[in-house]
């Protein structure tokens, strides 16, 4: 789950690490309030779940409040990479001497915590992992003795010599290790972490994205998610408990398990189609799934043919049967339909299916050539 | 021979009394795993298919000897469930329970390795030795004893290939699910040590899929330690970066994990690359007469 | 520092472990107001630093508010062990039917927190150690992973069959921990943690004593200090960095460092006397603090000799010579004082003392036999 | 010889330019210990008698070779400092701080047990070799080079204990405050170990207090591995029990601790045990022959 870059911050004042004094606006009138309220120059910023929102215009800069009502007025609405805006952060405007980035990850290779910082900050920074890696500095973290003071500011002296922004710095660090812990996340970021010409140093923007397995214990972040910045139907499918991803092409495809539902995606192309999706329903046989899964990718007008792939080990190939039964009685389903059904039961579930005007296939192969043909057949 | 588990193994199920608990152990019992205890909580005393069950794995451990624990419990206890395994002496733990946050894992991650035990998963189907004994929830049906070594990052793909060998009469040593999550406690390198060091083991099938770097390092460690013939299969090779493809830890990001640089780190390595999972038996075929003359006889 | 039972059990709520309703009373008419608001059966208890206050009258069973209000009234005011009773606990009375006793001290051979625990609560926990020691069950837990449930449950199981109250003591164990370690404790108790005949688990008492050196970072705990519960003496010594103990004898003494003011106790009754304190001036040599320590000293009546032993390592002598010097010129000094002083500048400390009324002493027998001597010859 | 400390000891100061730290600081150069770096965060590339300061421990060891500190910051930040010191490399580290929440050194102690690293202290005023090195604040003039370890909970009380055997011509291979915490780096079984495989030393005087088992657990070990003469004190015999005193560690509770329980445990022992300081040299001398010789010249 993603959390807004001023909820972000929210959690980073309440832990004592200072940011640029902001508020959230949802209209431009609160936006000048707020601006008025600041005085001087702020920076109105879209809150989208999106990367890039500064190059899309997300990101103004305002010298009084008239100019940030102006500004909130013509972000509020924008749409940013498919996503609509509802919110703005009015914040200070600081100045910028120099920029850092600082961020944590679950690092999987030393499976720990690790810190990546660098002083090329305010830029794309997986851009600076590729063209200058050696700007780059991470520190991985034994979680059992949690983040050291000595080894933030260890850190921090490797980006700067300055003792004041090692000390704001050391604070930021440990201030996102805190957040991160506390929070379950599984990424951080402060970037950038500026530099004053006074010598001061601010958190700007910030990052929070949470392990989604951990918000039943997380109350308070799972009170942030802000539906109206995520997909329909992914919420829809998160909600049934299936593992859903959008995609562009138009063959829906429907698996259990997440590495056959990507193998499947990967022979669509192959075979030189276009999945309409990722999905996968899981270890369960519930046939109410199957349904909610039908549902969702039929809600896609691009999807010209559907693929069933399921591999019946603990599924048993006559439940999913079942469900897909149900699923053609429920829901009108406008597109021909491939089903591979191997495994547990699969005789039984073969059986179920005759008559019906579902389409069968033994192999993988033949179920995905099957669906393409189809797929290209009804965009004849 | 085979890895990790077989005949001695003696298994002590961790939620043995929840839905999926008892449903597998009974399938664990039917293909012969030496099934010595359960833990319930609270229902110490009882039993479950003359299965003794015990209010702690401690317990369990100290009045059946033990030494491999399985985990079916939900993910808020998983972890807790796998300290009290490493706790109580087992060996080896393999948890089966998917939805463990990552933080967790990493503080258990060191426990297991300071207590040298042996973790695998969790979010895993767990693993089988054909013949010999069924760990975990792998449908048991499509498996025959022989000499491939099968490590997989996910289930159900797994089954899919394993049942293409056993289709073309190729059977298995050892099939093992590592996990999809972002740290899992038995890695590639892992498997393939053991695999290596295996008589019974002649050649193994890799199938990885996009996220992390464990595929690169296995590549790595292939070209330098391992002499059996291995084949492998990465899944996720159009899936789009930023994006999570169920699997916690499918997902290209920060530009690393992607399919190219497995594909390119194992060709490197030596490692035969299948582009569609019905390719790994004709590919294993390439480099294991055994698999040549089962697809020439198919 | 030690915290009444009524703040700990404060501290069980906030983490969730429910504990009998109550709540603290200064008056008889506060304890008959509580005692209605919770109605039925109560227990009145003297909120005060000393053991054994059950025994001293300072808990009382009442059936009804004007039976709290009549009990409160005795126990208000009341002297326990020379502390006055300035606080009461009214609290719900819970019905019996088995009482355990649950711990956690950090302990010094494994060097990490451990669990005490045993089915024979409500008593003596140090005579249970000692005349049934099997009956005493611990388990040290590794700070770096925490306490984890299934250990606390090992340890339920351990003292009782019955699930329901391995629940609530799993519950109570994991709530000690949490508290024990959010505090800095050295000591957590709950005792007696009861079963009822109704099968619920209730935490009934409470103890905690918290680091000292950890009240720095611990401002929530340190407000809760009770100064009318500790010797006026050992305030003003700790308020001016000294250790502290209030003994029984007539021999005054002032030493630097702990393990030779132990020393110098012993051997003030190796040679028959008995010391009046044991007292830590601490590594400074800070002329004020010997004073405080002279004040403090001399406000005991029973002091007839004060024996000063200073082993100057970093310590000067003349640093110390000077505070003793300004002390017997501030203070009225009405007993003698033998002074040892040996080590870093020793002979300019002798010469500082010529002429003075102290008496001087150059090993640590013989400083003792001499302030002996005067004390006895005090006392006649 | 001599243990822990000695002529290749190269030291960093942790906190050089703090008030005690500098002190100190001065009187180790004056004692002839390498005192090679300093740290104070914020002053790197400034120097404090000619000894450069840098700003984390882990560049003064990469630039100076350091493989010993001393901590002489304010008891917030001692636990930090003494894992930036062991993180860095340092193989002794000797934390003079007093004050240390006793919940910080859990899981310090866990940290340089994991690394192999030895920490002497918290709470403690150092260790000296004569006429070799000395690392903390012990006053040097009262040492003199021989063949008399000491090991001690306290530091004035070692310091009278010191000065007595040198006064009778007793010199001492290496003097150690182990600190008087609940819990310590450095107990008094490591030491005892360190002194009966160092050549230098013939006897041992260990002085005990109350509180904790340490002194038994010593005695334990002696009866088992010492072989060189061992004398002891055990200060706070009329201590009343619940009073700390002093000393974080020097309590009696719970019925442990007792001043008794230590003297019955070294009499069992074989360790003679005087009642006052001043027996301390007469009782060494009833088992070690230099001291007899040395008491009979005095």
């Amino acid at each position: 789950m993603k959390v807004h870059e001023y909820q972000a911050k929210e959690l980073f004042v309440a832990r004592g690490l200072a940011v640029p004094e902001g508020e959230v606006a949802t209209t431009p009138e609160e936006a000048e309030a707020i601006a008025k309220r600041i005085g001087g120059m702020v920076v109105v910023k879209a809150q989208v779940h999106v990367g890039g929102r500064g190059k899309a215009g997300g990101v103004k800069l305002a010298k009084d409040a008239g100019e940030a009502k102006a500004k909130a007025a013509a972000i509020l609405g924008m749409d940013i990479k498919g996503l609509t805006v509802e919110k703005v952060l009015v914040t200070r405007a600081v100045d910028i001497e120099s920029e850092f980035y600082l961020g944590l990850i679950m690092d999987r290779n030393t499976h720990q915590p690790m810190f990546i910082a660098s002083a090329a900050g305010g830029v794309d920074i997986e851009e600076v992992a590729v063209t200058a890696p050696e700007k780059i500095h991470t520190l991985a973290i034994d979680a059992r003795y949690g983040a050291r003071s000595f080894q933030a500011r260890k850190l921090a002296y490797e980006l700067t010599d300055d003792p004041a922004v090692v000390k704001g710095m050391t604070k930021a660090l440990m201030t996102l290790y805190d957040v991160f812990m506390a929070s379950d996340a599984t990424l951080i970021e402060i970037n950038p972490f500026v530099k004053t010409p006074d010598g001061e140093t601010w958190s700007v923007d910030a990052k929070l994205n949470i392990d989604d397995n951990a918000l039943y214990r997380q109350p308070a972040i799972s009170a942030m998610r802000d539906l109206s910045s995520e997909e329909q139907s992914e919420i829809e499918a998160r909600e049934a408990g299936l593992s859903f991803v959008k995609l562009d092409g138009n063959v829906g495809c429907l698996v259990n398990g997440a590495g056959l539902a990507m193998a499947t995606m990967d022979l669509v192309q192959y075979y030189g189609g276009m999945p309409a999706n990722f999905l996968d329903i899981g270890g369960s046989s519930n046939p109410e799934k199957v349904v909610t899964a039908m549902r969702i990718i039929l809600r896609d007008p691009k999807v010209k043919a559907i693929l069933f792939n399921i591999f019946g080990g603990i599924t048993r190939c006559d439940d999913v049967a079942a469900g897909l039964l149900k699923a053609t009685e429920q829901l009108e389903v406008p597109v021909p339909i491939v089903v591979r059904l191997t495994g547990t039961n699969e005789d039984k579930a073969r059986e179920m299916l005759v008559g019906s005007s579902l389409i069968p296939a033994v192999t993988m192969d033949e179920a995905v050539q099957k669906a393409l043909e189809l797929a290209q057949g009804g965009a004849q | 021979m085979s890895v990790f588990v077989d005949r001695d193994t003696k298994l002590v199920v961790q939620g043995i009394t929840g839905r999926d608990g008892s449903f597998h152990t009974l399938q664990m019992i039917e293909y012969g795993t030496k099934v010595v205890a359960g833990v319930t909580p609270g229902k110490g005393g009882q039993s479950f298919e003359k299965v003794p069950i015990f209010n702690t794995v401690a317990k369990a451990v100290e009045e059946t000897g033990a030494n491999t624990s399985v985990i079916y419990v939900p993910a808020a206890f998983a972890s807790d469930a796998i300290y009290e395994a490493v706790d109580a002496g087992c060996r080896l733990v393999v948890c089966i329970t998917e939805g463990v946050p990552v933080n967790d894992m990493t503080t258990v991650y060191s426990y297991v390795k300071d207590k040298g035990a042996q973790l695998i998963g969790p979010n895993c189907p767990g693993l089988i030795s054909p013949g010999q004994c069924k760990v975990g929830i792998l449908p048991a049906q499509i498996h025959r004893e022989g000499h491939v070594g099968v490590v997989s990052r996910s289930g159900t793909l797994t089954y899919e290939v394993v049942d293409q060998l056993t289709r073309n009469g190729l059977g298995q040593s050892t099939c093992i699910g590592i996990g999809g999550d972002p740290i899992v406690g038995t890695n590639f390198i892992d498997c393939l040590k053991a695999f290596e060091a295996d008589p019974q083991t002649e050649a193994v099938i890799l199938i990885g899929e996009i996220g992390g770097e464990d595929e690169e390092m296995a590549a790595e460690y292939i070209s330098r330690h391992v002499t059996v013939p291995v084949v492998s299969f990465i899944a996720g090779r159009t899936a789009p970066p930023g994006k999570r493809m169920g699997h916690a830890g499918a997902i290209v990001s920060g530009g690393k994990g992607t399919a190219e640089s497995k594909v390119a780190a194992f060709e490197a390595a030596g490692v035969a690359v299948a582009a569609k999972p019905s390719d790994l038996v004709p590919k294993l075929a390439e480099r294991y007469e055994p698999a040549r003359k089962a697809l020439q006889a198919g």
